[in-house]
């Protein structure tokens, strides 16, 4: 981290290292974290600082490593695992699934698993179908789990300490057109249970996470052009959702966006929408919004991936959409 | 230290008792299922008892053992309660998971049992990680890790002895080469059938273990262990035996030859130690009786704690999901964040 | 299939058995299909009619079996692949979504994989955390997957061909606890494109699928005697779902409970729940009412696993809360 | 046929061609991804053009070919248009994935070339079926499969070796082995390092084989292929090479020595087989550039096509999610359901 600021790969980086510093059972795994630096450059120079042990390649084994992560956690380790992207952690859902996010109740309370597993999510690189899923928004469907989407600097910066810090499971999905954002954080700590507010307004409320929540303010200040005083909610942490905060803003504006790079059909969208009709029913003024991604495999072509994704432009036109039905 | 290479002489007491216990405890088992006091899968180890008790024989408290869903005969063997056992597979608060698991899902911090695993090949990487954060914490432990002849199937076999190797882990990989997986022949499910060998290609120590015989087992597991722990990193036992019965209660076992599973029987494993020790004047009939006496009360014992134990009561259904602990979330900042402009 | 009657297994086995004698493509792949007879014993005596080649036991290997499938079928095969139970598919959904999801699109139209994969799914037959997933509604969120769940016998004896018929992969999902089912089917063609009113009413719309319909169907039989007339769809497909006789339903009852064996968050019940506000939302006269899985794994302890999954009982008092709200 | 079992006189021009092909294309690739013309991750095959060029000179028209996102080399040999390969890499409607597969996803009915697949391992399972397609069919072909070392690790790598080999099916395992998986060198992935071993642990037919010399590969596969096409099953080739380049445009390349990079360059396929050509003199200087004008050639003309090629009209992005075909649901009844009572 520079003087006067930082990249969120930066940031991610320093949390990385200082929670190594901090506790010895701290350790870090997965595929090219040492040698190599990370595949997006994440644990660069950390192999330097904190030795092959610490900072362990693993072979191409997404399976055995992840789940050797929640043996390492059940013997008293605090792993972090890395996978180098979403895309690849299907194949380690059974362990993540199955054993991460059950032992816990499966065994009367007895074994927890105090594990963080990060990984890079999101389309909108031209790396085609295989290597632009979102899944986050899926993970979020399975208890046992804490699901973490850091948007902004501070949340690269200081979500991983309290998550280590978690005695369960927790999923960092950092998403891959992120890292490159740069400024100068906010100190402070960071609340891995709760949405942040990024902006404020009565006349909508936008709900976005990860990779969307820097393109829904942009659209925030653009409808503000038009009078249209959004509330950006940051999701944050996508499960356990965070209904509070979401209700209580839905309580000041009436109206709802969901933005969500997922696809629509079974969604994190989805579920917001379907907790405020329980929730807050008769404090909506129209319809909810959904804006998601197209229901198809990321294309490689760029003019058809910014298509399949939602982009400044669309988010501004649902959100109209919404404010005006 | 070369004592521990060969049962000891008073070892052969204690192998037997720990066969009978199983067998004698899924004789009554089977009982129960029969009775509905027992529900959902449950497979049983009978036939295969001198696996568990020989592996277990070089284990020490100290060690870790990650099992499967044939798991009884493990978890007696390392002194998991059989009261909490048999209160798990009535579905009851006292068992050792709370009534959660039932016969599939044995699990117990204090005797470092790691369950219990349900999914083929699932607990292979959990023992992996044990075994690393031994590495780590510089515990000279082992941890083993009991399965079926058709997890090595699996890719999570592949990707863990790989692992294992490489890194030189301290793990027990003690493979139940019962022939079958489920109704599938070993023959049919895998192109090299010598699974040893199989796990030699990895650069892992490896051989074959006549799984009948408790003392070989024994003797075998003590030769693995102590190794493991002088540095050798992960070896392999791959275990020949059989199971006499079928794969669970649900299975009519047609895929097997009947003669088959009776010339297996002649190798009944305690009764071939039965015989061995009457013949070396180990033991006589009236110390068999004894043995017999002290498992059956036991077993009495476990069943009259699980009849009357209560349920878990619907409220907590939801707990544990996540940890009762309060989360420190937010509350302490990270150091560098504070000293940041 | 007896003269009088079937059960669901018999019903599916049929479907096995006519599909393979009038298409030589068609092959049945998995384990214990063969010398076991089916781990739940639809596939009995099969092995003997067709042989080992087109009864195909494998090894435990899911990730590899599902994979061959996708490529017998891109070579020109008609395979069904038989999961054991949804809760091993975990290990192979790199293959169902990176692959037979994806092909067709990422190749732009060349590579279309007709392929069957049917699993067992569900709760309610004690076998505890690893065994009892419901997962069919979660696979919902992937386009390029037909995603069926049979919840009669006629669904069992007559969805099998036209999955074979579908250029496109299939997948069947067949609740643990329906396979002893048994009366006598109604002969003729199912269609795998629309749900199927399965009672008609004008108070409310339960919306079930799968191993919830026979229970919500009980349900409707007791709120009739309260003098709640309710309307049961049973879904059938799951994806893509078929909105148009949703959206008719709440046009007629104004009223909504989606029953749902899957955890709440992240459900088809959301999905469904979402679906209705933005199609239908001036039409509904209360909240949606969702009764899903409680949001744990599922215990072995009968009286835990019952309260965990929705029951007659629990369907009961939650269509009479939506009728009354 | 022993014939078949040295590469032919004539081939070594064929065999010469078809790399230098592949260095021309990608060179080419490389500048126009600093021109942004090309976008994505886009990974190379410099140096590793012999492994292409040679087992695809055993392989038939009718064969298959299963690649990895390092496919760039298997597609043209496989005769996959360049100017589709190009046009795919511009996101281009006349690409031969509609653009919408790029670099790492390269598709081809008509010559059976089954992708471009960027998970790793993520073809294998693919390869088996294809194979299992034709043994059904009763078809003589063989099912070529790429991969790289780093996807022995993977699971799915055990898996599809045992099914393959448990069923006899027509597969040629192509293992690139050019000792890195990224930046993770070999003996940091693999506990054994013989990967050709590995293989035959499965009772596959495994050897290793110089991927740098062409003439070697092309002896080695058509030996395969035709064992293959014998019904011996699948056979393992070690394929011993190297890549010249980074991983990817993205990579720095920090975890190799420059030396041992420039040692690999003085084996480079191409000058080698050149050299010996001169030496054999079945080659010249002039029969070298005229090779290279023709390759030029083409490469101008693929440019030159992906340039002007229209992409794809936005409102198809969701074409092909499911088949265009309509479905028949719903339309034919089963029969033995209309028997029915
Ligand atoms: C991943 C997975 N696939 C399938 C099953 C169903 N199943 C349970 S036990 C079993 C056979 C396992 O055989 P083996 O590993 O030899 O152990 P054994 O039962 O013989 O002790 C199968 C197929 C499962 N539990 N997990
Ligand atoms: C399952 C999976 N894990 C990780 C990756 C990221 N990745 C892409 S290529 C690669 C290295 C593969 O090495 P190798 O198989 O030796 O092939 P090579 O690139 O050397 O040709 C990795 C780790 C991936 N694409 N898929
Ligand atoms: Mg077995
Ligand atoms: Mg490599």
């Amino acid at each position: 981290m520079s003087e006067t600021g930082t990249t969120y790969r930066e940031a991610m980086r320093e949390a990385i290292r200082e929670a190594m510093r901090r506790d010895e059972r701290v350790f870090l795994m997965g595929e090219d974290v040492g040698a190599y630096g990370g595949c997006f450059a994440v644990s660069l120079g950390l192999l330097e600082e904190f030795g092959p042990e610490r900072v362990r390649d693993t072979p191409l084994s997404e399976s055995a490593f992840v789940g050797a992560g929640i043996g390492a956690a059940l013997g008293g380790m605090r792993p972090i695992v890395e996978i180098m992207t979403v895309n690849f952690s299907l194949l380690a859902l059974d362990q993540i699934i199955n054993n991460a996010a059950t032992l816990l109740h499966m065994s009367g309370g007895q074994f927890g698993v105090p594990l963080v597993i990060r990984m890079t999510t999101g389309a909108g690189r031209q790396l085609a179908a295989q290597h632009s899923h979102s899944l986050e928004g899926w993970y979020a469907h399975i208890p046992g789990l804490r699901i973490l989407a850091p948007a902004t600097l501070e949340d690269a910066r200081g979500m991983l300490w309290p998550s280590l810090e978690d005695p369960d499971p927790v999923l960092i999905f950092e998403h891959g057109a992120l890292y490159a954002l740069s400024g100068v954080p906010r100190p402070g700590p960071v609340d891995i249970t709760r949405a942040a507010i990024r902006r404020s307004g009565e006349d909508i409320t936008l709900i976005a996470y990860g990779g969307t929540v820097g393109k829904t303010l942009s659209a925030a200040d653009a409808l503000a052009a038009e009078n249209i005083e959004a509330e950006v909610i940051d999701l944050r942490v996508l499960r356990p959702l965070d209904d509070v905060t979401i209700m209580r803003s839905v309580g000041r504006t009436h109206r709802v966006l969901v933005v969500d790079e997922g696809w629509r059909s079974g969604s994190l969208s989805a579920e917001i929408s379907s907790r405020i009709v329980e929730q807050a029913f008769y404090e909506l003024d129209a319809p909810i919004g959904r804006l998601c991604a197209a229901e198809v495999p990321i294309p490689y072509a760029r003019h058809l991936e910014e298509a399949a994704i939602p982009q400044v432009a669309t988010i501004i036109a649902a959100a109209r959409e919404v404010v005006t039905s | 230290m070369a004592v521990k290479h060969r049962a000891r002489e008073g070892a052969s007491r204690d192998l037997l008792y720990q066969m009978l216990r199983i067998r004698r405890f899924e004789e009554r088992c089977v009982e129960l299922y029969s009775g509905e006091k027992i529900r959902g899968f449950m497979h049983l180890y009978i036939g295969e008892e001198a696996v568990a008790a020989g592996v277990c024989h070089a284990l020490t408290p100290d060690d870790a053992v990650v099992s499967t869903y044939r798991e009884h005969g493990h978890a007696l063997v390392r002194d998991v309660p059989a009261t909490a056992i048999m209160a798990e597979m009535y579905g009851k608060a006292a068992g050792c998971s709370r009534g959660r698991g039932g016969s599939m899902h044995i699990f117990d911090a204090p005797h470092r049992f790691y369950g219990g695993n349900a999914i083929v090949g699932g607990g292979l990487p959990l023992a992996v990680g044990l075994a690393l954060a031994d590495r780590f914490q510089g515990r000279n432990r082992v941890t083993a890790c009991f399965f079926g002849d058709g997890a090595v199937a699996e890719g999570e076999f592949h990707e863990c002895l790989n692992l294992a190797a490489l890194w030189r882990l301290p793990v027990l990989f003690a493979c139940e080469n019962n022939l079958y997986a489920m109704g599938t022949a070993l023959a049919r499910s895998h192109a090299e059938t010598d699974l040893a060998l199989r796990a030699a290609s990895y650069d892992v120590v490896a051989w074959p273990v006549d799984g009948m015989d408790v003392s070989a087992v024994a003797d075998s597991a003590s030769r693995a262990a102590e190794s493991i722990r002088a540095g050798a990193g992960p070896h392999f036992l791959e275990l020949r035996t059989y199971r006499f019965r079928a794969h669970s209660m649900y299975d009519p076992d047609r895929y097997r030859d009947k003669a088959e599973i009776e010339q297996w029987k002649k190798r009944d494993p305690i009764n071939a130690l039965i015989t061995r020790m009457k013949a070396a004047q180990e033991i006589d009939d009236d110390g068999l009786s004894v043995l017999e006496k002290e498992i059956s009360a036991e077993i009495d014992k476990a069943i009259a704690f699980a009849e009357q134990a209560p349920v878990e009561p619907v409220e907590d259904l939801a707990r544990f999901v996540y940890s009762d602990t309060p989360r420190a979330g937010g509350t302490r900042p990270m150091g560098a964040v504070e000293a940041a402009p």
